[in-house]
């Protein structure tokens, strides 16, 4: 999952970085690919470099050594409201087939099963980047026909309604999961199956998922990590905090 | 003025209080668990994303409304006593009114201006503004376009940590600074934590870096080590195991009242606390890496 | 980047350009004074107060329009180039679009944050937002309250003077600040004006100072002296008879053309400049009582 | 002037310096009956010491060094929004009887006689602060019964208009000119003469009055500065650039 987030980004990318999982994602693609991408934290700090060390959150003291930039929250969400953020991640507990994202409520939201701790600044890089990722544990669970509230809005029922709510932003790009990767198809704005992860399959991921499956004439094995990129993840969270499976 | 006697005077039962503003770190644990110890009641909280001392807060029964991005715990998951309060009513039912990082610190900025509102691009289409007392359509009175407007935030005090202040108030926080400075100026009092308190001349050598007009501040309050297990640049990293231990005793009731008992309620003050936190794991937390800022000559 | 490509490639004919951001410190006359040289026509001029460095501008028929809050003379009095230009239409008229401080840095920092305008408390009942595209009446949407609302600006290109700058364009400025950072923000490029270039580890090692993240910076120019006559905090102090100079010079369309003759069109780049003020008079200027800022550890 | 308007700040006062003579007022407040006040300045400094030097602008060296605060110009224009600002001056070409200041066109504005520097922060201050203090040369042609244009609002065609055109400040205190001092009527919001400078008369005063001018029952000539308050003007501008007769 954090490779097919860091291939996400692209070299020279403004990459809004969010919390947990991405951490990583970022500094991967720094260290390969994309080493001109800026990586903004929400708590307002603009980095060129990845973080000397392993983050638990972005406000630990090794993301501010070295850091190009430290600043006002406001003032890098004002990137983000410029428009001038290429990507941004987000997570959440549930996802629908045109990307709206949960991390609120399940259940209903004045007597929810499970309060969830909200959108920190989910919904505003789901309002406003460019190119959204979705990052999410692949459980049937999770992956619905229809979220019990969207705290970050993706194309929300399709067919530009997005656009018509007054969403600048580009709206998701991908949905990545455990198990595949999901492109957006550009006329519905459905999620459309476009790689599947080494040691699963189609048949496999249907049966994680909420909704009918929507799968890409071009649909294939997702690439495997090279030995660099397993190096390197080794090397970034030697002891799996982030990318160990179930974590983050 | 000691912690104690600034929240005894400046937070009241019933007070807006902002904290955390600067997201994971400089948070003020040790004013949060003073209010715990003091059995401060009905408070609205105020923050962008809560790393557990919201959580500890609600736990205690401190706490009738939520005006937040997110509350939990960042490395270790959910907050389960704000599930608790939220899901089943204990210890007490909250109200909760969720905001994004960005439209709280939008609402607050525009408390900080005294002005009604601000529009906000971030949040339509989202389910957050719905029948929110914070959100409202709005129109752009220049084009006609529909804008998401957001209210202003007035707390009724920011209590804020930073790592040096004059005993004045004027102080020099570094590092990340979330909302620190709208929080603060949107609020009607403003307490300052400091780790050390230094000479005037020490804050005035570099008035860029001071956060606050000296007549915004009613307290500045010296706590070495208040921000723990939060980091604080230049001072200590961030205690991990703190919030994984926290995380696993707070699943049930039982376990978060003992943990309170032992970090909060059986400890006097910051030093006491620190006290037991023990002097070994302290000095570890303090081992940094030097990383001196490049001299600024203000020469006139 | 030299100063004379940087305004060539990035501040054509008809650019919205945001210069003085810090008021009276900070001008970057030596970018005014290439964008005269370099004949520069139909600019819109956007700032806060205007030390002279307008006037100037005005006075060589760069300026279609003015977005400002005052233009003139600061120790000297009115500008009489900018007087000529809005009485008689010399050398061409120009449209005024009148501002207050407060007003225009709301407009910048709604630019800043891609909002089509933020609200203001500042401005009922005077006459400065009557027939003005930049004001119009709205309404607060939560309570029905009458507010003044202040369309966003966003300037084509803000030239931002620092004390120093790394080749990426990461820059420390220290002393006051103005509007810079909302009108750097608000502009689709920044042009950064650095009295010293220096490795990019001293930028970096005081985040907090930075002024722009590196990727909105589009030119970094190293120009010392660039501000003179303004004042650069820790790098010279203001030449007021410089001030004095040009408001008696420029009482005539003849003596600001011989003003603008030895001070602009007759020198080659800013170091000829300096040459031209003379060693001595450039040397006391320099002469400053040092304040060496108080020591930032951003230990981790 | 500077001596009345240095009298009008009190102890503990939070003022909204501005541009010329007020930052010798200032300093000289702080120096004899308000060492415990605050001067700001609009491009972002806070100060509670008088600056080590005579300013020719705000922004001289001089008062940056041992500021309490250096930020930008919002900041301290969002403490004039919050109502903080206790006291605000500012100066202009004309000034009506109801505090209103023109310091923008004299003359229509679409073909002006004059066209004047602008507002700069004097329409924020006049919005926005507690007591609004008028500073200005008088002259009759400057006392006018109407402004040609109201850069600065005071109490607009008084009886509540400032209120009822939303302005939360407190409108204008007094008016401070170089023949004497004026306060507002609370009920008609005129202006009315409270003090004469020493060497002049009420009837000098009227002559060079646009107005009609009102008269306070209690009109006293204006205290004599003491040799202290003249030894401190001396010294903060030592060669009158501020203070001597025609300057500011």
């Amino acid at each position: 999952m954090v490779l097919a987030a860091a291939r996400e980004i692209r070299d020279g990318d403004v990459v809004f970085v969010g919390m947990r999982l991405p951490l990583i994602a970022f500094s991967l693609a720094k260290l390969t690919h994309a080493p001109r991408a800026f990586g903004i934290f929400e708590n307002g700090i603009v980095r060129g470099t990845p973080s000397p060390e392993l983050l638990y959150t972005m406000s630990d003291t090794p993301n501010v050594a070295g850091a190009h930039m430290c600043t006002r929250l406001s003032t890098v969400m004002a990137q983000l409201g410029r428009g001038l953020v290429d990507v941004g991640f987000i997570g959440g507990a549930e996802v629908d087939r045109f990307g709206n994202v949960n991390s609120s409520y399940i259940g209903p939201r004045d007597r929810p099963k499970v309060k969830l701790p909200g959108s920190g600044g989910g919904c505003d890089i789901a309002s406003l980047a460019r190119r959204l990722l979705v990052i999410m544990s692949h459980e049937r669970h999770r992956l619905r026909t229809v979220v019990d509230y969207i705290t970050s809005p993706g194309y929300l029922a399709g067919g530009g309604q997005r656009q018509a709510a007054g969403l600048p932003g580009g709206g998701p790009k991908a949905l990545i999961t455990t198990l595949g990767v999901f492109d957006f198809d550009p006329d519905t704005q459905e999620a459309v199956l476009r790689s599947y992860h080494p040691g699963t399959t189609i048949e496999a991921i249907q049966e994680q998922t909420g909704w009918p499956l929507r799968v890409s004439p071009s649909v294939e094995e997702t690439p495997s990590p090279t030995t660099e990129e397993l190096t390197l993840i080794r090397r970034l969270d030697p002891q799996g905090f982030w990318t160990r499976a179930g974590a983050g | 003025m000691s912690l104690s006697d600034a929240m005894g005077r400046f937070v009241p039962d019933g007070s807006a209080v902002a904290m955390g503003t600067c997201l994971e770190s400089m948070i003020p644990f040790a004013a949060g668990h003073e209010l715990i110890r003091q059995r401060r009641r009905d408070l609205t909280l105020i923050g962008p994303i809560s790393d557990m001392l919201f959580d500890q807060l609600i736990a205690a029964g401190c706490v009738a409304r939520i005006q937040a991005a997110w509350v939990g715990n960042v490395s270790a998951g959910l907050g389960h006593a704000y599930r608790r309060a939220a899901e089943q009513g204990l210890p007490r039912p909250i109200a909760i009114e969720d905001y994004s990082n960005y439209t709280i610190s939008l609402a607050l900025l525009a408390g900080a201006h005294g002005l009604p509102f601000f529009p906000s691009r971030s949040g339509p289409g989202s389910d957050i503004p719905r029948d929110h007392p914070g959100f409202a359509d709005g129109v752009s009175p220049f084009d006609g376009e529909q804008v998401l407007c957001v209210r202003a935030l007035r707390p009724d005090v920011a209590i804020i940590a930073v790592q040096r202040a004059d005993v004045e108030g004027s102080a020099h926080l570094w590092g990340n600074i979330g909302i620190s400075e709208e929080a603060g100026l949107a609020a009607e009092r403003i307490i300052v934590l400091a780790e050390d308190i230094v000479d005037q001349q020490v804050i005035l050598s570099d008035p860029n870096r001071v956060l606050f007009p000296a007549f915004r501040v009613s307290a500045v309050v010296h706590c070495p080590g208040g921000c723990h297990p939060s980091p604080v640049q230049g001072y200590y990293r961030r205690d991990h195991e703190c919030y994984a231990e926290y995380h696993r005793e707070s699943r049930t009731p039982e376990g978060t009242a003992a943990w309170l008992e032992r970090w909060v309620y059986d400890v006097a003050d910051r030093a006491a606390y620190l006290e037991r936190l023990g002097a070994e794991r302290w000095a570890r937390l303090r081992q940094l890496r030097p990383a001196v800022a490049a001299p600024v000559d203000y020469a006139w």
